[in-house]
């Protein structure tokens, strides 16, 4: 039955992630806006203690897995529900701050892909670092110079000797690499090709931890927004790592590899949309009380033709988050309820991705020069949503599954 | 629990109704626009559905069967996906129906709900917009004044269905002073009360197939019986909800009728060679339509559970109307782009669509659930 | 030096244009949109005997070439910027009633074809008739049913036959066709290719006149708008024309045929955006009356922030029509001083197709339920305006059109 | 009679402008961003251009060149097109020497502008805006009393452009009552005046390499001469509808350096084996910004040959400047966009025309014609 009601206690959880947002993130949100590439030790600390919170990673609440420890955030509406929760709390996370969110100590997108394509001895071997120690994270890397969009053109090889794996290649954009393999004892997920003759089948993950020989973090991006977060350009030359680092089945089959890799892709679109909405409520509720401190009114059910211009635009904004969360929601849901939610996961990256960046800029605009102003966090929140619309797919990625999946084409005929 | 499933009822219900609009419905959609006429014989068999009756109690003939917002969205969204006027045609009888099933006094009931509950249709509606461009919800100029133990209602009503047909129209006036919602009233009004008049019927620039009229209030006198609610009166906030979520969820429908036709026709034509849907142009047009399907529909079916929970919902189904209905619009418009000349000929529907779809950010209470 | 303001003598002459179009179309305008298909004899004697009304065609002031008749529109501002003068005539003329407008006894777009294509022989031979005797209709034939947007894909053939051509072949959506081939003595500029292997340089264009054996109209359509103008279906069944019917050269040279065939667009394009400009102005008069009357300020340099929402749609439609005319003017300008417009022109197309599309949109809601009623003009002009976004290039053809030539592409590259 | 080119010395003041906005100020314009300094080598050279010398009469050592507004929008595009920091700064003393230039009485036109027709750079500045959400240009706060012979100014101002450098700032103040544009008085303030506070250097968003301040005017006292016009005062709405047109054009220059930079981009990028820009939704961005830049400029271009034919332009100048703030915007937003994770790092400039454009519609006041 037709319901998108938190429950209670999920309510009441959800407030303690609320308050982290408030308490610990957002204080010290401008300064690691201000200060780029210098590290929140004490966020990480506080966040990698606070184990329910740590579970916070994209593709959802490992130590779950791991620890079969059935008092986790999912608990409440049962364990089928954690993709859900997962956005939820993203949500509240994100609201605090996006970029420190992304440098949270945790799996990561790495820990997504190893749930992903990992054999269940991969899945405890690998992420096992995650319950206990000083801070760690996973990252994912997929992305190379020429492939931006594109991940089936990744150029970067693996190539059998003996027991080892040797990778070649560069990957960029790759979020949180450098706390993966060198401020940590994390890794990063590398997507590289067995088999070039093969294409997307040929394309497989592979565990890369610190210290591993002839990989180095060759940069560290200067960002629009998001700079608590580090993005890092990993050099991979003539990298050796153990057989048992690749990812599933080293077997090249059509059905195999790269399929398992996208998948992770349903899993992390609704997060990455969360993260979003997250971004966007922050300046949808900083706008809502200022408007009321301002006494400007917002009169639900008047005639449209009767709104002022920043009523209306406030309206348009909150009806807008609304809309991109429920789509998020339904993603995650469909994920928890074991239905293929590829369509449903762009639909909701694609409007969550777009309508907070307009949502931000809007905002901006109504707080006029104060908006503009870096007094307020109203301009780094647009500048942080504008990721959103980026990275995991495009606006223009998303909307093409999107396109191809309602016209029942392929890539061949829809690109 | 959140839950994005529908009960294997609605759903049954959604496949039901949907298959008669696709089946039915749709086939008589244009003729209906160009002559005007709705033919007897579909509204009858659509009668036969029971939408109305449905809800309606055992005791007065009803099938007592649970009233529920969200079911009511689906069935609109289902309807109006053949064709909007006929869907607002065959639901208006809901007009009056559910405001007394909901609010009226046990005798008001027993009055009205028998005769809707009658088999076959019975026509019957509610006037609520009047004819001013900034005409609100929230600013009724209609008035109810007392007078003694009866009402005296005068006032300029527009854009009400059947009126010409009905027996009975539910008239929404101004009783007392209060803001926004407050102070509104809702009586049962005989179409043939002394100071009614109908106008000739109105000309559109969409829903060229339902019959709609102003109707003239001039201290038309009803006696308290006539009150909706009796001394309670009614919960006027929350009618109004139900009328936009259920004009809303037709927005949907027609969104839906324009999204599926585009898709197939742009699947089929060729420019330059190919099937225009290859072009990223059209193809991200009917990926836009998709979303924006969902997203209106997951708005409203939020509002709609907020109701079946017992709350005014007026935030979320003011939102989702607004959002249903400016969305409507961008997909119908683009519908008829995408089908270029052909979309802008009487040959294809979707200029009617486009023209039905510019109706649900100017027009209101021509729908409930 | 910069200057965007008419010159006052023409000022004056359009005020005539702007009395016709009150005087003559608005009081037929809702008649001839209800009784679609019906002919408003009355109009076309009127617009015919105004010989310098009648002037105003796609193509411009036919008759100012063939007259060699100084005294005509384009005087004042010298016969240089005829084509600007066209769209300003055509924006009043439009303002009145677009449908009536397209359906004003002239040359049309056939003409246009005639003084694109035709020798001077013909363009004397073919176009005499529009200055003498009973109202005359010209038309052009270019849309199938298997090509919309694409011109090149042609499948009508002209073969020759001893000192004829043999035209096969169905045109569909022609503007003006039954009244030029059956109510009127007047002809249609039909496109066709006398040799398919030679592409687009194998398309011509051939005047048929009235009666032409094998040339049949097979149906005339009903629209959306734009009601009162008859949009036509011919069917060629071995219509034989004389062979001094083709325009200009019937040699197949790869510059030849369908380059002028596609130059007539640059004239006619920014005619149409005129057109459009015309009606959304018509919208926006109305409104902004409208508003006054209802004492709805419009506040011009107030904060942005002050503004109503009605206040600031209004504004941006105002500012939009004035942007699309600007750009409509300037693709006529430069025709008029020989700079190649076909950027321009396809750029003022799309530009004001989708504005005023937008505009009459909005000015039907600003005006709720009294909008969406036909007792006013309003939802007439909404219907109206769509087929500006539509003929003579879609949209998405114009900004194909716009892409392709400022990235420097052809259509290999883009399409 | 209608003309859309430019004159032969406009044309030459545009490509001499222009080249030296490419070669010069664009190189400059990331390190400036990042380090939150104009190198004073870069003023100085800018400075060589004569750019607010020229249009000073000769008697104050100027170059006596004819002032158009058209032509000052040409400049300020071109301009902005290298950096709109860099164009702001460098045509600050404008903000001061023009409205003197302009409605100064001769005494000030003397006083004033000597200085500032002397070789090198000299800064000078003018305050306008407000530190409040909504300000807006009629309805200043700060406010200037008659004492007497004199003036009490008092008032907050932000944003003000090279206050901590200028010797004087021009100050804007309401004197009177009166409705929208009128009332308003501009003064010419010494820096070091009793009562005047400037605050700490401004951060903002974007405009990083431009110094802006707030500025505290505190029973600011000040001599009649410090009234600009005397007596006769100023046309505000004339200077404001002026301002527009400058910072309008100053939008086009970055639109115009985004739509360059995405185009080269896309055609060298290559996803899925082909360049991006020969994808319609990539190709039809692009195609977009190139209509925006010309529909910008032409609005405003018709506000400015107003301005130069002496009427006030205020209608017209106000929906261009609106009209070019939202299109900078939405085309940095989608220069951004078209470079996907590329236009998100700094390594490429689009980011940072993405959060200058933003500044179109906040801000008000920082350059003019």
């Amino acid at each position: 039955m037709i319901d998108f009601e938190l429950e209670p206690q999920v309510v009441e959880r959800l407030k303690m992630y609320h308050m982290v947002a408030e308490n610990v993130m957002r204080p010290i949100s401008r300064e690691y806006d201000e200060r780029e590439h210098e590290e929140p030790e004490q966020f990480f600390q506080t966040m990698w203690q606070a184990q329910s919170l740590a579970d916070v990673a994209p593709g959802g609440d490992l130590k779950g897995d791991l620890k079969k420890d059935g008092a986790n955030a999912a608990k409440p509406s049962g364990p089928k529900l954690r993709n859900l929760l997962t956005c939820a709390t993203t949500e509240e996370l994100c609201w605090g701050d996006a970029g420190l969110f992304l440098s949270t100590p945790n799996s990561g997108l790495g820990g997504a892909a190893v749930m992903a394509a990992g054999t269940s001895e991969q899945k405890s071997r690998f992420l096992k670092r995650f319950t206990e120690g000083e801070p760690k994270w996973g990252a994912m890397a997929i992305t190379e110079a020429a492939c931006g969009s594109d991940s089936a053109a990744i150029q970067t090889t693996a190539t059998r000797d003996g027991d080892h794996w040797v990778i070649n290649g560069t990957k960029i954009f790759c979020t949180g690499g450098q706390r993966a393999v060198e401020k940590s004892d994390g890794f990063v997920v590398v997507w590289a090709t067995v088999d070039k003759s093969a294409g997307r089948a040929g394309i497989k993950s592979f565990v890369v931890e610190r210290g591993a020989p002839g990989m180095q973090v060759s940069r560290v991006e200067n960002k629009l927004g998001i700079r608590a977060s580090d993005t890092a350009m990993i050099i991979f030359d003539n990298c050796r790592v153990p057989l048992d680092h690749l990812l599933g089945s080293a077997e090249v089959r059509k059905d195999g590899g790269f399929k398992d890799a996208m998948a992770t892709f349903d899993a992390t679109r609704p997060i990455v949309a969360a993260m979003a909405i997250g971004v966007g409520r922050a300046a949808l509720d900083f706008i809502r009380e200022f408007l009321r401190e301002n006494h400007v009114p917002v009169r639900y059910g008047i005639s449209p033709r009767r709104l002022s211009a920043i009523e209306r635009d406030f309206m348009d904004m909150e009806v807008q988050l609304k809309a991109a969360r429920l789509l998020t929601w339904r993603a995650a849901w469909m994920l928890d309820t074991g239905k293929r939610n590829n369509l449903e996961a762009s639909m909701a990256k694609a409007k969550a991705g777009l309508v907070v960046t307009q949502i931000t800029q809007k905002a901006v605009e109504i707080l006029g020069p104060l908006g503009y102003s870096r007094k307020l966090l109203v301009e780094k929140w647009m500048r942080d949503a504008k990721i959103n619309d980026i990275f995991e797919g495009t606006q223009q990625i998303n909307m093409l599954i999107v396109a191809r999946r309602v016209l029942g084409y392929g890539n061949k005929e829809l690109n | 629990m959140i839950d994005f499933d529908l009960t294997e009822e609605q759903q049954m219900i959604r496949d039901t109704v949907g298959a008669f609009a696709r089946e039915e419905i749709r086939p008589a959609a244009r003729p209906a626009d160009e002559s005007g006429d709705i033919p007897a014989a579909l509204i009858a068999k659509i009668a036969e559905l029971g939408l109305v009756r449905g809800a309606l109690p055992e005791s007065v003939g009803g099938d007592g069967a649970e009233r529920s917002a969200v079911t009511g969205a689906i069935v609109a969204e289902e309807l109006a996906y053949g064709d909007l006027a006929i869907a607002i045609h065959c639901l208006a009888p809901r007009l009056l129906a559910y405001p007394i099933l909901e609010m009226g006094t046990d005798a008001q009931r027993a009055r009205i709900l028998k005769p809707l509950a009658a088999s076959g249709f019975v026509a019957a509606t509610a006037a609520l917009m009047e004819p001013r461009w900034d005409f609100g919800l929230t600013d009724l100029q209609t008035s109810a004044k007392r007078d003694g133990a009866n009402w005296i209602v005068s006032g300029a009503k527009c854009g009400v269905p059947l009126a010409a047909e009905s027996e009975t129209i539910l008239v929404y006036a101004k009783s007392g002073a209060g803001e926004g919602f407050t102070g509104v009233e809702a009586f049962i009004v005989p179409r043939t009360s002394a100071g009614v008049t109908l106008g000739d019927r109105e000309k559109s620039m969409g829903l060229k197939a339902l019959a709609t009229y102003e109707v003239q209030l001039k201290d038309v006198k009803l006696g308290a019986e006539a009150r909706v609610g009796g001394d309670k009166g009614i919960n006027y906030s929350r009618l109004m909800s139900e009328s936009r979520v259920g004009f809303g969820a037709m927005a949907v429908g027609v969104m839906r009728a324009a999204f599926e036709y585009t898709r197939d026709y742009a699947k089929e034509r060729k420019a330059f060679g190919v099937p225009i849907a290859t072009k990223q142009a059209i193809a991200f047009m009917i990926a836009d339509m998709a979303i924006e399907i969902d997203a209106a529909r997951l708005l409203l079916w939020e509002a709609a559970a907020q109701l079946d929970k017992g709350a005014d919902a007026l935030e979320e189904s003011y939102l989702a109307k607004n959002y249903a209905a400016a969305s409507a619009l961008r997909v119908a418009d683009n519908a008829v782009q995408a089908l270029g000349g052909h979309g802008y000929i009487r040959e294809h529907p979707v200029e009617m669509w486009f023209r039905n779809a510019r109706g649900f950010s100017a027009l209101d209470g021509l729908a409930t659930v």
